[in-house]
């Protein structure tokens, strides 16, 4: 070994130290966003469907103002109080996704990986049938056919999100499987249910759960572009479903960019933040493991 | 050889798991007559609706049981006949709908890719040359925010920004405009899906070329005397490409995604906005042939990926 | 061989170092790999560096090549090269004098070539861009230097990409590309220590005969004293980032001053002992780079460790034999040196443990 | 059948183990081909001796260590151990007798969960057989650590990659000491390791043997750390025994043409001793398809027709000295035999 790869690790290792400023950043937002989805009904906001109609500032939409710090829509409804309503279905379909992603594809893709054979075989192929869809397509497919509602919705999501996750972690099993730490636990008479609970799902499940806040990132597009489209949950204000309304035709989106921008601008922190977060949590981890 | 037989027949397994999945959605998810008619399914007094209920009875056969009715659906749809559309008056083949719609979506689909391509493997070469100085650093962040950005978010901004403010792109797709102003007019469009996963690529390449400029063989490149370029370009460049490679194919699916908002958008009809717009009308049989066609190309395409690792990784050839 | 390269003096050293220091920043501070080396090859000299991990020996042999990492390297004192000093350069006016006057063999033959270029192209580009030739020339060249290396069917071989080849030919190639444009100095980076003990032999065989073949001279870096001792005309022993002790080899061998060079040689199994004969052992481990001891830096790990060598940092001397120099206040064969192996033998009742 | 003879095998009562017959072959990926990694060796280990594999990389010997494990089983064979045969036990059975047998592995660094304080590592085998109450755990694990030259204090606060290479294994050697197997299997347990750490390591190896009375396998391909530490050494090639020995006998005067070359191809430490030409040309061929009759025929000087044809059959020439070849270096030439079936 050179001192020359020794080198390259140290650096690693400095990152590994402190995750950032811009981490803690990107982690208040996130506090923020998740406080703001729980307690909307109690804050004290203006109501997202009363039409706030002022005659002495003509049709709406009005621009930003004091009154309306986002502006309002062609209704007059207050834009602001929508985005911070539309975090709630956002952050609650992205949590709820991954989190069944995560438990069913975890579990299946741990089990296949660790004992391969024809559970990996199976799996293995519900994975690769799953991912054959692009997810869009198979989400519109899916949720054209159901009661849009935060459950199915969520479900529908969580399903997408069974395939990428199980396949990492039957990958991150697999490569550590192979390890002689876990060949030394088997010659030592553990069981293999003790071998995947203490030996391997420490080492696996750590970084992947840096993953969680990258899949959640996913998840939150994907509902994003949902209720885009129209297709996300029926009743209910959600952040794709206020942008569509701003940009549905031109004349609005050149007249009042605010309508849609503020919600973009709220995604847009929110998917950034978890993926940064996301990303520097990874980097993290992996670099313990590349310190050894 | 064994090697592509069994790609190809796994692949024709996807495919048939692909289609029981998508059929068995529509039939046993609700309904089938609702899924294929909506409301008109349930519409018994009206001697139109009755007339329809009967078509599409008879074109699906409901009244046989499951296996035989997706048997007879799958060997109309490996024949080209997808059926009719039932939400519109006179139910046109839907494969003609679709042979109308489908070349814009692949061109737009092709575009994007292009784009992508072009974009982030220049990208990803010069930032890897220069891994952690501030050029770097900046490029990093830039990527992380395209990636940040939800495609229909992109899309409102682009559209915006590039047609509405500055006015240097058309507003909307003229289907009858010479093939020259269309590919024009879809650059926006290819754009708004090809920018994030440009990002996604130079990310990845980066690393991959990070990594491979740390292996040994680089450094016994450099101890021939070899510039600078020529390492990167002949030496890093190929043995970085693995793993490109198969996320170009994996993301064609992000691309397709992409395609269906960006097509809803900027109001190209393509088969990603007759999708949703079947969906919206409950136009079953349309939906199903769309899913159909998506999926099987999505699997022949990442199939076709597989086979081109093996020109760019001489180890994989057996 | 070679016209190109400045030839004033028979006797000049062909590479001569200088103080030189590597220093790599660290998160934990500055790691002193390579502290204060000074060493001279002749012309056709064969020159071992041993040491264990972390004794600063792979990183020497890349800092007088220049092949250092661009970011958080300190380097200092001065590399000359047939008299001009090259210490200084930069990686890209380094590039004329990389395979064509100094090559350089690496450990692993599976990570050392490129997996994705048929070997031929990986031996025939630097004599395309050092010596101009055309393609067709340049194998015709590549194919000789396989034949030289002992390569079969060497024209099969050329269009052969590396994972197709064994170990030892792997290893072989590598050698035909340093050979390629005629260097002058070679420096071989644990050349063998990937490699199985017949093939080994057959390598380092191949190896010795043509440096002498080519009259080149060779930096030999190994942990191995076995093959540094029938391959090499001298050898230099580091330890935490200074050679402490540097000898022509049959001197180091018969005459040891430094007490770490004597504890590494009496640590090795050797086939001459009985089974279960007890080995010596060098207590703790290595230095820390970052933050060195003071003084000797095998102090802590000495038997005959004194006061005066945790605090006062022992320089190179002259011993009483030739060429011969050591880095040690109280070396082997010293008065210091016999009265505490007297002290530890009576301790311990036996040798063990010291011998 | 040619160097799976079994005359070199002692009374099987007496041996801790034995092994006869030893087939393992692996599949590789999808090509269908079969890798033959051991071809039907016999050998067997008298409690309190050490026995020594060597051979070069690919020989085998690290599959002939795991496969005596049963990781992974053997494809067929037979392996005794204390009077029990290992190869027909259930899952259940098999576990019982890990606890007995113990192997140690190449990469110290590997072999430890980097997940795990170094203290609990050492203490996983006796919590998972429950022996004894908490406290006696606890004291075991101290004194085996202790014992070892790892101190437990620092052994409970951290973790593996805080400890240097040669640390690891003796927390490696820990953890397989702490349920007092009879027998422990050891891997190339110093090949990673630097030459002053590996002097320390094989001693430590030697010291806990006679407190412990324990039996060893080691298994390396540096000949003469193997002759250190051995009492009977076997040289593989490419899946078979090609001689073995008493390691006195087998160093000092080697029959097999094979063993010649590799103590001839080893560089000495000392520049007096002339370096001898190239003992062999070329390089093992792959197990996938092994030579015809003796298997180290295409590289061998004395190689004849009969070697290319009929497989040598384990033989003594010496006292405990055994060999399978047509043409030794000593004790005559091989008795021309009818193959049986």
């Amino acid at each position: 070994m050179s001192v020359v790869a020794n080198n390259a690790g140290d650096e690693a290792a400095v990152a590994r130290k402190k995750l950032g400023f811009g981490f803690w950043l990107c982690v208040g937002w996130l506090g923020l966003m998740l406080f703001v989805a729980v307690f909307t009904p109690l804050l004290p906001l203006k109501s997202p469907t009363a039409n706030f109609l002022d005659s002495s500032q003509g049709r709406p939409p009005y621009a930003p103002s004091w009154k309306h710090w986002f502006g309002t829509d062609k209704d007059a409804r207050d834009v602001f109080s929508r985005t911070l309503h539309g975090a709630r279905i956002s952050l609650t379909v992205g949590f709820s996704a991954i989190t069944a992603g995560f438990l069913i594809g975890g579990t299946v893709g741990v089990i296949s990986g660790y004992f391969r054979g024809w559970i990996d075989r199976v799996s293995s192929f519900v994975f690769v049938v799953l991912l054959s869809f692009p997810s869009l397509v198979l989400a519109i497919l899916l949720t054209s056919l159901i009661e849009r509602s935060l459950l199915t919705v969520s479900l529908v999501l969580g399903l997408l999100s069974i395939a990428p996750v199980g396949r990492l972690a039957r990958a991150a099993t697999l490569q550590y499987s192979d390890r002689e730490f876990v060949l030394a636990a088997r010659q030592i008479g553990a069981k293999d249910r003790h071998i995947i609970i203490k030996e391997i799902l420490p080492n696996v499940a750590i970084p992947m759960s840096s993953l969680a806040l990258l899949g959640m990132a996913v998840a939150v597009v994907a509902e994003g572009g949902l209720s885009f489209l129209g297709l996300s949950v029926e009743k209910g204000i959600t952040w794709g479903g206020l942008i569509q309304l701003g940009s549905d035709a031109s004349k609005t989106l050149e007249k009042a960019p605010w309508i849609s921008f503020f919600p973009i601008l709220m995604l847009f922190l929110t998917v950034l933040s978890l993926n940064f977060a996301g990303d520097r949590l990874r980097t993290f981890f992996d670099v313990k493991e590349m310190t050894l | 050889m064994r090697y592509y037989v069994q790609r190809v027949a796994l692949a024709i397994l996807l495919l048939l798991a692909v289609s029981m999945l998508t059929f068995g959605a529509l039939n046993v998810l609700g309904d089938p007559l609702f899924n294929i008619l909506g409301p008109v399914a349930g519409d018994v007094n009206n001697p139109d609706s009755i007339k329809m209920i009967e078509v599409a009875k008879r074109e699906f056969s409901l009244d046989r049981p499951l296996p035989v009715r997706y048997a007879l659906w799958l060997s109309d749809f490996v024949r080209g006949d997808f059926g009719v559309t039932f939400s519109s008056t006179g139910q046109p083949p839907v494969s003609g709908v679709i042979s109308e719609r489908l070349p814009r979506t692949v061109t737009l689909v092709a575009m994007a890719q292009m784009f992508a391509i072009l974009i982030s493997i220049p990208w990803a070469l010069i930032t890897a040359s220069r891994a952690g100085k501030v050029s770097d650093r900046i490029s990093t962040l830039n990527a992380f925010f395209l990636v940040a950005m939800p495609n229909f978010a992109l899309a409102v901004i682009l559209k915006y920004v590039f047609s509405i403010k500055l006015g240097w792109m058309p507003l909307t797709f003229v289907a009858d405009d010479p093939w020259r102003s269309r590919l024009f007019q879809m650059i926006l469009p290819a754009l708004t899906i090809g920018l994030p996963v440009a990002a996604v690529y130079q990310r990845l390449l980066r690393t991959d070329i990070i990594t491979t400029l740390q292996q040994d063989f680089i450094l016994l490149a450099r101890t021939k005397g070899l510039s600078r370029t020529r390492i990167l370009l002949v030496h890093a460049l190929r043995p970085s490409l693995f793993s490109f490679i198969t996320v170009v194919g994996l993301n064609t699916g992000a691309l397709i995604g992409g395609s269906i908002v960006s097509e809803t958008v900027f109001r190209i009809p393509g088969i990603g906005s007759t999708l949703v717009e079947s969906v919206l009308r409950n136009d079953f049989p349309v939906v199903l042939a769309i899913v159909m066609i998506v999926a099987s190309s999505f699997v022949i395409i990442n199939l076709l990926v597989d086979f081109a690792y093996t020109l760019i990784d001489p180890r994989v050839r057996r | 061989m070679n016209s190109s390269t400045p030839d004033r003096n028979e006797f000049e050293p062909l590479i001569e170092t200088v103080n030189l220091k590597t220093h790599f920043r660290t998160p934990r501070g500055v790691a002193r790999a390579v502290d204060g080396v000074s060493i001279q090859i002749r012309r056709g000299q064969s020159i071992g560096v041993v040491g264990e991990s972390g004794s600063g020996k792979t990183v020497l042999s890349r800092s007088i090549m220049g092949l250092l990492p661009r970011n958080g390297v300190i380097r200092e004192g001065s590399v000359r090269y047939g008299g001009e000093e090259i210490g200084n350069r930069t990686p890209k006016q380094m590039r004329s004098i990389w395979g064509r006057e100094m090559a350089m063999i690496f450990q692993d033959p599976m990570t050392s070539l490129n997996p994705v270029m048929k070997v031929g192209r990986q031996v025939t580009e630097s004599l395309r861009l050092h010596l101009g030739m055309s393609s067709s020339e340049a194998m015709a060249v590549a194919e000789k230097i396989f034949r030289d290396v002992r390569i079969p069917e060497p024209t099969r071989r050329l269009n052969q990409y590396p994972h197709e080849l064994s170990g030892g030919m792997r290893q072989r190639v590598m050698i035909a590309i340093a050979l390629a444009c005629g260097p002058n100095m070679l420096f071989a980076d644990e050349p063998t220590t990937a490699l199985d003990v017949t093939v080994q032999a057959q390598i380092l065989d191949l190896l010795a005969e043509q440096i002498r073949d080519r009259n080149m001279s060779m930096l030999l870096v190994t942990h191995n004293l076995g093959v540094v001792a029938g391959y090499t005309d001298e050898i230099a022993v580091m330890y935490g980032g200074k050679v402490v002790e540097r000898a022509p080899t049959k001197t180091l061998f018969q005459n040891v001053k430094m007490p770490y060079t004597e504890a590494l040689l009496q640590s090795i199994p050797r086939l001459n002992q009985p089974s279960h004969s007890r080995l010596a052992m060098i207590p703790g481990r290595p230095p820390d780079l970052v933050d060195p001891p003071a003084g000797c830096r095998f102090a802590s790990r000495c038997a005959y460790v004194r006061e005066l060598c945790r605090h006062e940092e022992p320089p190179l001397v002259q011993a009483e034999t030739p060429d011969h120099t050591f880095a040690c206040h109280f070396p082997v064969g010293s008065p210091e040196y016999h009265e505490r192996r007297v002290e530890l033998t009576r301790a311990s009742g036996t040798t063990a443990g010291v011998s | 059948m040619a160097g799976t003879g079994k005359a070199h095998l002692r009374p099987a009562g007496e041996a801790l183990l034995r092994v006869e017959d030893l087939v393992v072959e692996f599949r590789i990926g999808r090509t269908g081909l079969k890798v033959n990694a051991v071809s039907g060796i016999s050998f067997d280990v008298l409690p309190g001796e050490t026995l020594g594999i060597v051979g070069e990389s690919g020989c085998g010997k690290s599959t002939t260590g795991r496969a005596v494990m049963q990781l992974p089983r053997a494809t067929s064979g037979s392996v005794v151990f204390d009077g029990r045969e290992l190869t027909t036990l259930d899952k259940e059975e098999m576990r019982e007798v890990r606890t007995k047998v113990q192997m140690i592995f190449q990469d110290p660094i590997s072999s430890l969960n980097p997940r795990r304080k170094v203290r609990d590592i050492v203490m996983e085998p006796l919590l998972i057989w429950k022996r004894g109450s908490k406290q006696e755990q606890g004291e075991a694990v101290d004194k085996v650590l202790e014992e070892v030259g790892i101190d437990p204090q620092r052994a409970a606060e951290s973790l593996p990659h805080q400890f240097s290479g040669g640390q690891c294994q003796r927390i490696s050697i820990a953890r397989s000491l702490v349920l007092e197997p009879q027998l422990i299997i050891c891997d190339e347990p110093v090949s990673a390791l630097d030459v002053s750490v590996q002097a320390q390591v094989i001693n430590l190896l030697e010291d806990l043997k006679k407190a412990h009375g324990l039996t060893l396998i080691f298994i390396a391909h540096d000949l003469a750390v193997v002759k250190n530490i051995s009492d009977r050494v076997a040289v593989m090639y490419l899946g078979k025994i090609c001689e073995i020995g008493p390691s006195e006998g087998l160093y000092g005067r080697p029959a097999h043409p094979y063993t010649k070359v590799l103590l001839d191809s080893i560089p000495i430490p000392d520049p007096d001793v002339e370096t001898r030409k190239v003992a062999v040309e070329g390089e093992p061929p792959s197990p996938v398809n092994p030579p015809s009759g003796c298997r180290f025929n295409p590289r061998c000087p004395n190689a004849s027709d009969r070697c290319r044809t009929e497989e040598p059959i384990m033989r003594e020439i010496d006292p405990g000295h055994f060999v399978a070849c047509h043409h030794p270096l000593f004790g005559g030439e091989a008795p021309v035999t009818v193959r049986s079936a």
